[in-house]
């Protein structure tokens, strides 16, 4: 359960020098920066995805000014003392916090959706992967009982490789862990909608971002438990391209339904709605 | 079958065959030498396994001889009913389950199966579950629930099954199920891992008031192997990654992931199953009984704030 | 396309239709004709669905033009939000569902989906589901439950789909499954047959605190061919089947398993969509808001009570 | 959903004068009638197991002299006045009454079994292919309430060919109705063991019969939804020899375990000592 999920190059690099075209990813097609931010980072040619940060995902399904920032102080641990050929963990940890401002690879808060209150949780692939560790954990464990406590709708946006093998146990055990605080959720009747981007893989599929009321998938996202490598090791046959892919697990009955990102603050603003008796 | 690492022991087991085959009618001073030789093969065994590598520990875990669930099931119950399919789908062999009694205590018994001779590991995807495995887990543990009857899980699994099949069936969703369910399961759950835990398999039906493990058993976020090859980028440094992620027995007891070592008999489990068999049933009973004695509200409170833990170091 | 037992109207419409042909500017006097024609065609129609026998009855629920759920959907919900999967194995298109909101309330849909066109209808296995169906239709009413919104059940199969596949994944199960789980779902339950109303394949979706019929709708035990092929040792004596098995609105109100009969529009639902939405949704609406009133405690007693009462003559 | 289901002749035809001997209907073996009975109607050559009749059944399973019959004046009903080309079913249905001395097509009563007192409900393929008509459901409804009331376990044996077609959708609603009253055991936390004979289907293959906290079957049970018949002409093609039968429902997850007719009360005995705190 690694967190490297490679599909294309993560940031869309800019071509020319005045930085007003991007390139798509997928089919390469330039595209002008401001459509290309106006779309939520959605190609107008191929309507690829692309991962977005943190930021941009509250931005898109939060009213402005109603999102504040829960268990902001949480930030990775290095149970394991953790190093490997390239340098220890901690260090490589320290340096993403550096670079992308994040403590952890997601971020909890609550806020307003379309008027109704939820709290939310949106997990950002450029902190190692989006990988699962125990500041992950815990900062889902203390989004989920905020919720319990507000009696509000809990949303998470979920993006990530899997458990962050860095942390060893302390890893995998947080599978465990968000579960039995979803489980609290469930107990007192609380809706939970999972939302899964690209990618949503490992043990972050095996666990929260599987066991929603209603689970919702962007277009094309990567979605699965084992990697496609092992897969094809193990039946020795190549997989079809669409393996693991949001359309693929919505035919095999995993997902409720795949909603382009410019509809997705709509789609769960309409479904939150059926929630009655709040 | 020694393992590479017991080479000192395997020397002195070829001294006594030597002896043996030389002396057919042994006098006194070859017995009195095959005494001495057979104190120091014990002295080596024990200076061996005295001082295992996490690698190494990972060896024993997965040695062939190594008792796999069945060899508990008769091992320690005085009476197992087997019980099967998941009622959606099929019968994993991979995951068995079934009442049983130990010690006079009735349990509802789950865990991975891996296989004995090539033909039944073939049948059990070699301990891999696939998703109606766990499924078949969890009808069994709301049955247990129902009955009033604590869980035992034995963990001793690769992983969970990475094939095509599994995905589609929905390997992930099955796994996440159990982990919510098992949350809120209101009769105590024990969790014992006897050999391998390997990662998102074992945890699948690994969530217990209390996890056990085996002296020489590991449990690791992804296998040795498999971590090497990605973050050192080279499969045969599993040695430096199974040191590097603490999957031993040792290991998570300090980081609190476990909570009490089953001792295994000098030489490991394989080489003795009668003692691995009463130091299992001794963990076992002092628990059950524990854990028995606490309310279903209690016990689920304090679940939850066992797994609330996890990985709170502040 | 008219039905054999409807030849006294089609009569009258070639009629019309010929004296249209042969005067493309027609005159006053072809107009009076016309007319007359046209109140004769009406008063046929009028007088071959007043006295229906229940195979003309069943020939008019499987008309290829009656409205389908996906008809109801359009006609009567001012919003429709389809969810989709029974997370264990896949999505069935002969069973969908998902929130819709019906004057201004908001329901959780469930129901059989026959297909208009042939691609479609092969999708949907003619409106057959599969144990998937049963499943995610339980799935969506267990989350309308959470939610607390009602279910309505749109019946129309021809039955349950009687295939190898279809019975390996536990037909049987999962009809049987909704059967207990619906006794006890704490969120009323419409069942409304609007087509076929097939044996088990209708009843796996239909344990509703009311049970309603369009006029034209049969519901069966078994279809009128199979039963006469059975019991007559004939095929072509479907029509005495039908009338022997009572599978008319009509006969099922008074077995009391009916609860109200939705009246079709003169010559049957497909000759009238909005009509037969506005008598659909007056009937739905005013058994949403009695049933919405219930204590969740009292709505599970009268539907024990219900059922329990299903049979008992004495 | 016909309650026609043929395997092989179902009554044992004696071959010799003296009626000391069974022809094996599977294997056609001559059998001594003492041993035939003894070994509950199960063929030593080929372990076929004859179909048996409730009292036969009762005998096997509930301690002697402890069984008493419940709902004993429940009978058959004709609530759509049914007649066919053979006749009336009220007629036929009297025959039948007469020629077994059945009501309906299940007996049910309590009793102890192996010392542990039990609600009992055991068909009765004799009654009309043991059909499920609205006397054999309202039996089972008043067995599960009696259950209820005593809080024992129930355990119904079925061996029908489904719903009785005579009696319509009055007998399609015995299947909402026997499994509205094993709803109400499991609310209460009782435990519900079905016992699956051959054959099991139709309609009570999809009701009372698939939803027990434990499935037993007998060897070589036919045990499905659909017949055979249907679904060949369905999928166009032939179906396995051992299609429908315990072993292959055992393979598919529906079926917890196979018992010889000779351990079946040892082993319903056996799982119901694990039922805690009643
Ligand atoms: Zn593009
Ligand atoms: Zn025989």
């Amino acid at each position: 359960m690694g967190w490297f999920t490679k599909r294309h190059e993560t940031a869309p690099k800019p071509e020319s020098k005045e930085d007003i075209w991007i390139q798509c990813p997928a089919c390469k097609a330039h595209i002008y920066k401001e459509e290309w931010e106006k779309s939520f980072k959605v190609c107008s040619q191929c309507s690829y995805h692309e991962r977005m940060t943190w930021r941009e995902r509250v931005d898109l399904l939060i009213d402005p000014k109603t999102f504040t920032e829960l268990s902001a102080k949480v930030s990775f641990n290095d149970p394991l003392k953790f190093s490997d050929a390239k340098g220890s963990y901690a260090e490589k940890a320290a340096e993403t916090r550096t670079k992308t401002g994040l403590n952890e690879s997601i971020v909890t808060g609550y806020g307003k959706m379309g008027g109704i209150k939820v709290v939310v949780g949106v997990m950002d692939f450029r902190f190692l992967g989006g990988s699962l560790a125990s500041g992950t954990g815990e900062k889902i464990l203390q989004a989920a009982l905020y919720a319990l406590k507000q009696r509000w709708p809990f949303i998470i946006v979920s993006a990530s490789g899997g458990a962050r093998m860095h942390e060893g146990m302390v890893s995998l055990m947080q599978m465990p862990k968000t579960c039995a605080a979803l489980a609290q959720l469930r107990e007192a009747g609380l809706p939970y909608v999972s939302v899964m981007t690209d990618p949503t893989t490992g043990g972050v599929s095996a666990s929260y971002a599987m066991v929603g009321d209603i689970h919702i998938a962007e277009p094309k996202a990567l979605i699965g438990f084992a990697g496609r490598r092992v897969i094809e090791e193990t039946i020795k046959q190549k997989l079809p391209d669409d393996f693991q892919t949001a359309e693929y697990l919505l035919e095999h009955g995993f997902v409720d339904m795949i909603v382009p990102r410019k509809d997705l603050k709509n789609t769960l603003t309409q479904l939150l709605k059926y929630y009655g008796r709040r | 079958m020694n393992l590479d690492f017991e080479k000192p022991v395997s020397e002195i087991e070829e001294a006594i065959a030597d002896l043996k085959a030389k002396n057919p009618e042994p006098s006194a001073d070859v017995k009195a030498e095959l005494d001495k030789l057979e104190a120091s093969r014990l002295a080596s065994l024990k200076s061996v396994y005295a001082s295992l590598t996490p690698w190494q520990m990972v060896q024993v875990a997965r040695h062939p001889d190594r008792p796999l669930i069945r060899d508990f099931l008769a091992g320690l119950c005085s009476e197992f009913i087997e019980l099967h399919g998941d009622r959606h789908f099929g019968d994993d062999q991979g995951m068995i389950g079934g009442f049983a009694t130990l010690d006079g205590i009735r349990v509802m018994v789950i865990g991975h199966q891996k296989g004995r001779t090539l033909e039944d590991k073939i049948k059990c995807n070699f301990g891999q579950a696939c998703p109606e495995g766990y499924r078949k887990a969890l009808r069994l543990m709301k049955l247990a629930e129902k009955f009033h009857v604590p869980v035992i899980a034995f963990i001793d699994t690769p992983g969970a099954f990475p094939g095509k099949d599994a995905e589609e069936r929905g390997q992930a969703e099955a796994i996440a199920r159990n982990l919510l369910e098992m949350a809120v399961l209101k009769t105590p759950v024990i969790a014992i891992v006897t050999g391998e835990g390997g990662s998102g398999g074992a945890i699948g039906i690994g969530v217990g008031d209390v996890i056990l493990m085996l002296s020489n058993a590991v449990y690791s976020v992804i296998s040795p192997e498999g971590c090497a090859s990605i973050l050192w980028r080279d499969g045969t440094k599993a040695p430096e990654a199974a040191n590097a992620l603490k999957i031993t027995a040792k290991s998570l007891l300090d980081l609190k992931i476990a909570d009490e070592i089953v001792p295994e008999p000098v030489g490991g489990a394989h080489r003795d199953y009668p003692g691995t068999m009463a130091a299992t049933r001794k963990v076992l009973v002092k628990h059950l009984k524990r854990l028995q004695g606490l309310s279903s509200k209690k016990l689920l409170k304090r679940r939850f704030d066992k797994y609330a833990a996890m990985g709170r170091f502040r």
